[in-house]
Formats: C-alpha cells, structure tokens, sequence
C-alpha cells in the first residue's frame, strides 16, 4: 500500500470512479485545466475530457442547481464547492432541492449527487477561507454529510459517495489536505457512509472529533497516555445521520465524554452530539457532557496570533481532557 | 406594461392553424383541453370555498399559452419543468383530471407527491414532469442540468421549463440561463408573464420593457408571443423545439398572458389590481376567443361546444366523486422515502 | 390594554417606529398595497409612501442585499422574507455579509437591520410552506435570533429590534399569528433582545420552548398541572445569543428539563439548549435532557393526517412530561 | 473575446486628456498612481515569496481602469464598493502605502479590518470604502442599498461597484443591477474584465459577447472601454456619474484590461494561459502605454520618469518598514466587535 496525504486520496477516488462509471461527471469554478485550486482534480480534464469536467461559471447555487439536473437526467455528478464558505448560495439547491427531491415525490425523483467543499482554518484564510460550515446541513434529512479524517477514508467513502443514490455533502478539511497522510490501498473498497469508527480506544474518557479534529484528538490523545489518562477517541466519519450506536457504546462504556469541532461552539454540530448523549446515556455519565470548539465570534481572524487563538489544537483539547478525567 | 397591440387580431384569420402544421382535429383537442382545465380550475375553487381544498392556485386565463405549448412537446419523451400555475400544461401532456382533483385533494393517489406537496407542485416520472418545489425559480438550473445530460448522450430530446415574470428577478434565473447560454443547450425557457407576481406589477419586477430581451444577455433567441393565442404559442414552442434539436441552443419565449382569479385562495387582488384591468382582461378570454376562431374556422359549433362543456363537467365529477373518495396516506408513509437505501 | 393578535402586535410594532424613526423602511415582496401575505405590514405603504414601503423584485438574496447597503448608509431596513422556507437564497447575506460586518471591519461598519421571516406549520404549508429554519442562525455569532410567543413580546421584540444596531433575524410562528391573542399596551416599550422569560414558574421540572410551542407547552403544563405536575415553563424568546443564566437557573432548581421544538430533532436549535444544560447543570439533573421536536423527516406533509403526525402539540408534550417526571 | 481593436490607437493623439476634462497635472498625477501601484505590486510579490504575506493578489494589469476610475470620483463623498483586485483604485481614493502594507501584513494598523481580513479586503470609512468579504458578487445588491439610501435623501452622491466578470455570473450581480434598473438608481457597475475568473475562460463564464451587453436587460446603459487606458476609462466613469447625478440613473460599464499575474499567490496560471497571450498583453503594459502618451504629450521625460519611480519606491520601502514594525493585533482584540451593545 502506498502512503498518500488526503488530497491524493480524493483526487484518486475521483479519477477511478470516473475510469469505472462514465455516468460520473465533475464540475465546479477551476475544475478543470487548472486542477482545482486545491489539485484535487488535476489531470482529470486531460484522461475525460471537457465534456466530463466541466469549469462552471462563478455561480455556486447553479452549480448544485445543475447537478441535480444532471443527476434526475442519469449522471452521478460530483459538484465542487471551491471553499465551503462560498456554499451558501446553495443551501436552497442543497437542502430545498436535492435532499428533498425523494421525500416531495415520493420515491419517484431523486439525486445521486455529490458536493465535494473544502472547509476548516489554520491555514492563513481570514473570515472567508476557513469557515466550518457543517451544522448548515446536520440538520437536513434527506441529505448525508461526510467529513473524512485520513485518505484511507476519504478514498472510501468518496467512491461511496458517488455511488449513492442519495446527495452527499463531503467536506475536505484543507489543512489536512496534506497535512495527513496513510496508507491508502491500490485495489478498489469503499469505506460505508454511516458507521463511525473508533480510532483509537481507551477506557477513562471518550473523545468525539471529525475531520482535522480527529488528527489533533489523536495527538492530544497520546499525550494524555504518557499522564495516565487513556483516551478513546471516536472519528464521526459520518456526521449526518449521525452514528448513535457506536458514540453511545463509546460513551457508556468510559461514562465521561468531550466533543470536539472547529465550528462555532454555540449551534454547531457538536451540540447534537452533546444531546444525543446527554438524553441516552445519562445514567452512565460519571461527568458533564463537555464540549471544546472555536469560540462564538464571526470567524477565525487571518492574522496569525488571532487564528491560533481562536483554532482548537491538541494542547486545548488536552487540557479539555484533563479537565474532563479530573471531573 | 403588457404591450396591447399583440394581443388583437391575433386569432384570425380562420384557419390559421394549418399553417402553424396543426391540424383541423387537433385545434378541437386544444381546444376541449382549455375548457377541461377551465372545468377543473372551477371546482377546485368550489371546493376551496367549501374547505375541502386548503389551498387553491389555478391556471384560469393561461389557458392557450399552456396548451398551445403542451403540443408542441412530445408528452414522456421531452423533459418538462413547470411551475405551479401550470395545470392545463400538466393536464395536455398527461395527468389525467383524476390525478389532479387528488392532488388538490392531498390524498393517496396524488401522482405527485402522494400528499405530500401542497397542491399544483406537479410531477410524473412517466411523463418526464419533474418534481417543483414552492421556492420560484428553482427549476431553471435544474432544466440546464437536465438538457446537459441530455446534449452528453447526444439525445433529441428538449427541455421545457416554464416559470411566471417574477421568477425571472431570482439569481437562479440568471444562473440558469447563462449556462443553457453558454453550452448551447437544448432548453426552451417559457416565460407566462401575467403582468403581476402575487401584488408585485411588472414595472416593480423587471427592470426592461420585456422579459425576452433579456435572452441577448444569454446568447439565446427571445421571443414575445400572445399567450393568449394557443396556435401562435404553439409556433413558438415548435420553432424553440426544433431549434434546440438541431444544435441551435436555448430558447427564451415569453408568452404574455393575464391570471384571471386572485394569485391563490390566499389572495385578494382587490387591493392592487384595477377592476376594470381584470374585466378588460376577462373580455380576452382565451377559451372565448378560441371558440370564436374555431367556429370562424368552421371546426366547431354551439351544438358541438355544448357538448364538450358537457363532456368536461362529467369528467370534472367523476374526478372529483373519485378523489373524494380516495384516502389520504397512510400516517406510516409519513415515514418512507427519505433515503434510498 | 387591548387584546391583540400576534400579527396585530407586529403591524402596531412597525407603524409606530416607522412614525417614530423616519430611517425604518419597509421591503420585501407584497408588502406595499397588498400588504404583506399575511397583511403583517397592512397600511403602511398609505401612511408612509412607496419610497418607505417598497415592493421588491422576486430575489431574496437582493432583499437582504439592498436592506444590507440600506443599513450601511443610514437607514433601519425592516426586511420581510415572505416566508421563512424561502430564506435560503438570503443566508450567504445574512450570515456571511450582515453579521459578519461590525467584526470584518473591527467596528467600522455595521448593519441595524431586521430580517422579519414567517415560519412554522400546522397550517396545511407542506414542504415549503411549513418550515423552522431558526437553526441555519442560531449559530451565527454577529446575528441576533428572536422569535416571540404572544403579542406582548412580539410588539416589544420587534421594537427593540428595530432600535438595535445589529442584524436582527425575527421569526414570526405563521400559526401562532391569529391564534395567540393577548395584552398590549398602547404606550410605547420595548421587550430587551437577549432574556428569556420564566412564563409559568413550577417546581418539578421545566420545559423549554419558543414560538408556537411556548403556547402548547403551558397548555401541557396546565394539564399536567391536573396530574400533580408541577411544570415551569421557559420561554426562550431571544434564541441567539441564548439567554443561558436564566435556562440554568430554572433548571438546577427543578434538576428535569424537556426541549421542545418544532423543527427536525437532530440539529436543531433544541440541540444546543440540551447540550448547554448537560454541561453546566450536570450536578443538578435527577434525569436526562429530553427533547421533544418534529421527526427527522425532510418536511412536514400537506395532507392533513400526515401533518398532525409530524407537529408537536400539547398531547406529546404533556406525554413527554409524564415520561420526564416519572424517571 | 476580448475584442482586440479597442485596445489600439487609444492613447493617442497627444493632449486628448484635455478633451476628457483632466488637466496636465492630473494626468502626471494618474500616473504617478499607476506606479506607485506596480511598485506596491512587486514588493508584495516579493515578500510573499519571503513567507511574509501569505495571500499575495494584485491589481497589476488593471491600474490604468482603477486609476482611471478613481479620477472621476470623489473620495470620501461618493460611496465605493470595490473588490480584491482594486488596490489601485484605493490607493488613488486615498489608502495611504502604509495602510496598503499594513494590511498585505495583516497587522494592527490594517485599517481594513485590522489584521481579521485577508489582504486586500478593502475598507476604510472615512473614505466612504465600504468592507468587503470574500464571497464575489455580495457587495452588488448593497451597492443598490446604498444608491437607494441616497436617492431617498436626495443626496447627489454616486455609488461605484467594481468586480470582475466572473462576478456578472452570480445570481447577486443579477438581483442587485435589476433592483438599481427598477429604481434608477446612482450606481455606476464598473466590471474589470481581464478574460479570466482565476482559470475559468470569459467564453466558459459569461453566455454573451460582452458583459455591457448586459446592461439592456436592467434598463441602464452599457459601455465597453478600453480598460488599459486611464483616459477612456476616466470619461467613461466621468459620464456615469454625471449621468447618475442627473437622475439618469445606473451604468454598467465594462473596462477591459488583463491581469498580468497569476491570479494570486496560491495560483499557477501556466496550464490556462498560453504564454504568447501574456506576453501579448504585457506589451501593452497600460504604465508603459501611459508613459509614452505623457512622453508624446510633452508632461514627461526620461529625468521626471526616473524620480517618479524612485520617489514610489522610497515610498514602498518606507511603507514596508513601518508595516512590518507594527505589531500584530493583540489576541484580546479577537474578542472585539461582535456586537454593537
Ligand atoms: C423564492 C420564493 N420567494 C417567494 C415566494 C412566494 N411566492 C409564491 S408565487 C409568488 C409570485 C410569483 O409570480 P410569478 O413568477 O410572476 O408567477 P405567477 O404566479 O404570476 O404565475 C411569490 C412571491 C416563493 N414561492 N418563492
Ligand atoms: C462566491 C465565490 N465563489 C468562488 C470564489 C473563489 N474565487 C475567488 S476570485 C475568483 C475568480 C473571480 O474572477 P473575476 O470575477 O473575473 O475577477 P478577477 O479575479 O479576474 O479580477 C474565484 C472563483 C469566491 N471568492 N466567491
Ligand atoms: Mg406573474
Ligand atoms: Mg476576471
């Protein structure tokens, strides 16, 4: 097996998938002779050719708009949004059209759609390159949203995305595009849309993380072995519908849980997490639900001492799990 | 704003049609289509005034724009976008007045949505008739998507999207267009402007004279027809049609029509619509007009007409005794097709 | 005092700032001479002209937009979005451009703006006319989320909103229009933006509710005051920033809380009070955080039985109350 | 797409300046502008390659449209809503260098957002410079906000937005130019149009010819201008927004010019842009081109060129020193400005 970093990972899930289903198409601002901004499509344009790579105008709601199109016409289009703060646009596409579109007809139309965006800070973006968007659509059935934390994942899941029949929201974490590398296999597999997965087990305190969380959980993890504390870090994977079974089997077991996420603490996805424990494991809890996240202002600053100021990092969420062991 | 001189003279001279390439009989099937939709529209609001219909939105006075549209497409074959007020259009290509009193209805046999929908948000998979959401102007860049698809599998078929004036203000609109402009593809953008979103006239609502000229800004043919006129509609939905066959892109048609009821059972159009525009409008009746053309044209006369009035009222109450009789869903289904799989 | 409707409430509301402040200026689709859908802005365009009431163009996204350049130079935009389902289009504004305006300039600039959106079911709306969206705003730091309960509120809330120099979103429970009638003074107050009310004091537990289901939570509690339940009831009122103290103070003394909501259960605002209460009144809880809220489903359905299933009304709530009590 | 004969024969003849109503000083003045822009241009090339500033984006390319923009204007009374690349434009307005780098820097005295943006979100109150955010097209439908606000005080202030014309592709470019039509409002659209959107062909972006063609759908005038020229595009500008003073309400005008860059530091533009077409438009670099016309116009010689560029590169490196002693903003300050109260 070949060590990749996670954007390679992506881009080759893309290109296999393509090779595999000539329903496969790709489109989005950059896409195609440029690559992407982020190389995730690079080289597809040249192997499929303009007709199956398609370079959008600059018009984010009509990119999923025409996804869809394309979807309820027989393709399995894979949208890219350049940032996800650019996505708002097309929250009505996504959320209104494609993850309704089963549930309004009945069973009669539907969206096999994949909308790939890049999302996350500590990477220099200002207000604008490096929002968490997630909780725009863990709150939308009909829809699934995938965030992978390692490129063995990410190839799986992606490859699940497309072949989906429903829409799949799969946000990239950029500062783990190549930040995280692993072994990723050369022969096909699909990692099922879903299932969380516990990535590294432990029995004093369960951790719940995604995307670039999880890298930093693991870490902060480690460090809380060589102090005594022995972490359980669950890697979300799957963020809608959201995988209760393994959290609650996680947290019934350790009885003292923390989420983790980039996002806004107020309102973000990790809340739903926090509640879904707090109502089905409560008698095993031995502490309080707690919750490490970005702080409740607009947006993570470009300034360098800002941005670092307001990311979570291993050292705040090892301290959050002192805390937590010490409860 | 709605420029009067296109809407005289237009139904002559008699016989008209046949240089249109429609025929003597189907002229009369247009035409018992529009007194059918007419038929249905009517007791739709009967049973919204007796509560059994919560909400009620019609396609009265858009008529021949509808019709004369539905037969320039080929029903199940071609893709077909509408929008809310297009039940005569759903109904020439296919639903049957059944399917139609159940969708108003909400119940079981709702083709559409099975209940789920408010009323007129029409679909059938059979026919190509995509499902609409209520938000406005959605549709328009999932026609393009459609119509890419199609262009990639190097098919024949057309994709039909209809939307009223207002829709033309949303970004997707222009979205949407700029696409179809840009790749070339096989749409016909169908424009019913009525003259008025809700309240909002047209002078508040686009900021040009005409919604086709904006079909330069897309590279794409624009195109005004009277849509109160089903043959001169049907001509220009003929001619987009073939167009886009033949590789020759996106057309905008803008059909200028006039609603002749309040927006929906929710509405009340008294308080920004002239009574004696509504009358001046009313006097343009185009199932009136059209019957006058028809009998010009000697295809029909009152005998024949009564009976067609007669034939659409008993189609009218069987559909509706049938879809009155028809059980809503099941609270079960309340739970079924969120996910595929 | 006279008893008013809730929608009476608002069109009070905006006539008297109108006449008070010649910066309040009106927008949204139909809100001059036929105004508004729900004739919440009635009169208006005759006592203060089509230049302070203006009729938009069908576009959502530009309603915001405009209200946004408006705000920046000078005036008090009172935007209406028709209803709350078709708000999607404006997010990218709303969130990204009016909330995020103070921060992204440290204080430069800013938007006193009011995003007035009808929402909420149980009036045969189906899919898009049926809506909570409260959560797409609920974690935007920047914004302020208000949805009253009763016209007292209503009058004063949206007063304070308009007064308020930052972007207000107001959402209106399109049921609770007509159906909740109450107390309003003639004389001119405001209610403050941020407290959340105490609007039955109990002992046993607290249900937690906003909108139309503070209304069906005191019908619950009133019923289950018959059982020997003693319910308090919280009215959020202000949803963002939540009003935490008094949420946490209620609960640690009755140690039970139910959210009720009427949105889809995961990811809802519920979300964050239940996770706010999980992690600051951990100590106090003799039972888990419940909530009650509509089902995961894309949208509540037209047809009447299928509607009734998916609302939250006084029957499930007082049954999750028994249930609360009895754990 | 860019159709070439526009850019030629447009800086002469000599002393056509006069004609356009800018006097000899203003000219030498416009360019001392467009170079001291290039200067700031290069030196945050290079201190992006140094990892000093993270996002490097500039306007070199479009100085003769944003100069030439910037004359017709007046700072701190008219309204500006400019875009990322309109360094040039703001630094004509009056951003002093210092602020210029302060905010490549991301430091304290950034006066844009003190160090929250990324660079060159440009943002100054006192200049009437409205913040921006990095979503393209957002500040179009504001920039009608502003107009309406002024036009309801009767104010004769003009309210400029710039963008690309990748932005005309947004449903917010659409919704904000057809609301400023409905209303008439002061608004001048000024697109700078240098045929790509970071990779994206103007043919792949915009269905029509030129993006001015436009303006015809949102009842304003359009006007196509030669945007390497700091002359034309300063008569363009002039007239719109005397045109807007005098109730005439908005223009879209499209100034065409090219960026000679990449489209900022994180892009390679080597597998989009044939180099020959760089090149070709580099030889119409609109500072070379200017420097000749002042040289025919007898304003300027080899002696003053020399101490204008060296007076801009003093200005550069005094600029940059002060920038990058200035400390970055203290953490408490991320807490700040959320709210109002
Ligand atoms: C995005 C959106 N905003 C608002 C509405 C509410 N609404 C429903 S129909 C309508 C007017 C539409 O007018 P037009 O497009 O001219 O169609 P017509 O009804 O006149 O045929 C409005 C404002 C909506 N459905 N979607
Ligand atoms: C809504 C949105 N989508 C995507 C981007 C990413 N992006 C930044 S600049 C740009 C290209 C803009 O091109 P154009 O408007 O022509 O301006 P230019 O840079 O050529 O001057 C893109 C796609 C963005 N900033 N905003
Ligand atoms: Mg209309
Ligand atoms: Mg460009």
């Amino acid at each position: 097996m070949a060590v990749k970093t996670l954007i390679e990972a992506i881009r080759d899930a893309l290109a296999e998938e393509m090779r595999r289903d000539p329903a496969v198409i790709v489109l989005g601002e950059d896409v195609g002779y440029r690559g992407g901004v982020f190389r995730a499509t690079e080289g597809l344009i040249q192997e499929f050719g303009e007709e199956r790579v398609i370079d959008t105008p600059l018009a984010e709601s009509s990119i999923v708009g025409v996804a869809i199109g394309a979807a309820l016409n027989g393709f399995r289009p894979v949208a890219e949004i350049q940032f996800a703060d650019f996505i708002a646009p097309a929250i009505d596409q996504i959320a209104n059209e494609a993850a309704r579109m089963r549930y309004r007809s009945a069973g009669e139309w539907w969206c096999p759609l994949v909308v790939r965006a890049p999302f996350g800070g500590g990477i220099h973006g200002g207000l604008y390159h490096s929002q968490s968007v997630e909780a725009y659509f863990t709150h939308v059935p009909g829809l699934k949203v995938v965030v992978p934390s390692n490129p063995y994942d990410a190839k799986g899941l992606l490859k699940a995305a497309i072949r989906d029949d429903d829409p799949v929201i799969f946000f990239e974490h950029k500062k783990a595009y190549r930040l995280v590398k692993g072994e990723v296999p050369d022969q096909d597999y699909t990692v099922p849309i879903g299932p969380a997965k516990v990535a590294r087990p432990g029995r004093h305190l369960t951790v719940i993380a995604y995307g670039l969380m999880t890298t930093y959980a693991l870490e902060a993890a480690e460090r809380a072995a060589a102090e005594g504390i022995d972490v359980e870090v669950v890697d979300l994977r799957t963020l809608y519908p959201p995988d209760k079974a393994t959290i609650l089997e996680s947290v019934k077991r350790t009885s003292r849980a923390l989420v983790v996420y980039e996002d806004n603490l107020t309102g973000g996805f990790g809340a739903e997490i926090a509640a879904i424990i707090a109502e089905e494991a409560f008698p095993y809890l031995d502490a309080p639900v707690m919750r490490l996240a970005g702080p409740d202002l607009p947006a993570m600053p470009y300034a360098a001492p800002l941005e670092e100021a307001f990311m979570p990092n291993p050292e705040k969420i090892l301290a959050k799990i002192r805390e937590l062991a010490a409860y | 704003m709605l420029k009067d001189q296109i809407l005289t003279e237009t139904y002559t001279p008699p016989g008209r049609h046949r240089e249109a390439g429609l025929t003597d009989e189907q002229v009369v099937d247009m035409y018992r289509k529009m007194v059918l939709a007419r038929a249905i529209d009517e007791r739709v609001w009967t049973l919204g005034r007796l509560g059994k219909v919560h909400f009620v939105l019609t396609s009265a006075g858009h008529e021949a724009a509808q019709v004369g549209a539905a037969f320039a497409l080929r029903p199940g074959y071609d893709w077909i976008l509408p929008y809310y007020r297009d039940m005569a259009l759903v109904l020439t290509l296919g639903l049957s007045p059944y399917e139609i009193m159940a969708n108003f209805l909400g119940r079981r046999d709702d083709p559409c949505s099975r209940g789920r929908q408010m009323p007129v948000h029409w679909s059938a998979r059979r026919l190509n008739i995509v499902s609409g959401s209520s938000p406005v102007g959605t549709q328009v860049p999932h026609a393009a998507g459609i119509a890419l698809a199609c262009k990639l599998r190097r098919e024949d078929r057309v994709t039909f999207v209809s939307f009223g004036e207002g829709a033309t203000s949303t970004g997707d609109w222009h979205e949407g267009l700029n696409f179809a402009g840009i790749h070339q593809l096989p749409v016909i953008f169908f424009c019913e402007n009525n003259g008025y979103a809700i309240s909002v006239p047209f002078r508040k609502q686009v900021a040009c004279d005409s919604v086709a000229d904006r079909a330069a800004a897309y590279r794409m043919v624009g195109v005004v027809v009277d849509g109160m006129d089903p043959i001169a509609t049907y001509a220009a939905v003929k001619a987009a049609a073939e167009r886009a066959r033949g590789g020759g892109g996106p057309t905008l048609i803008e059909a200028r029509c006039y609603r002749f009821t309040p927006h929906s059972s929710a509405d009340d159009d008294r308080t920004y619509r002239p009574r004696e525009e509504v009358e001046a409008w009313r006097r343009r009746d185009p199932i009136v007009l059209f019957k006058n053309y028809l009998m010009a044209s000697g295809l029909l006369n009152e005998d024949l007409d009564r009976e067609i009035q007669a034939w659409a009222r008993a189609e009218v109450d069987e559909a509706t005794d049938r879809a009155e009789a028809c059980p809503y869903p099941d609270i079960s289904e309340l739970y079924t097709h969120v996910y595929g799989s």
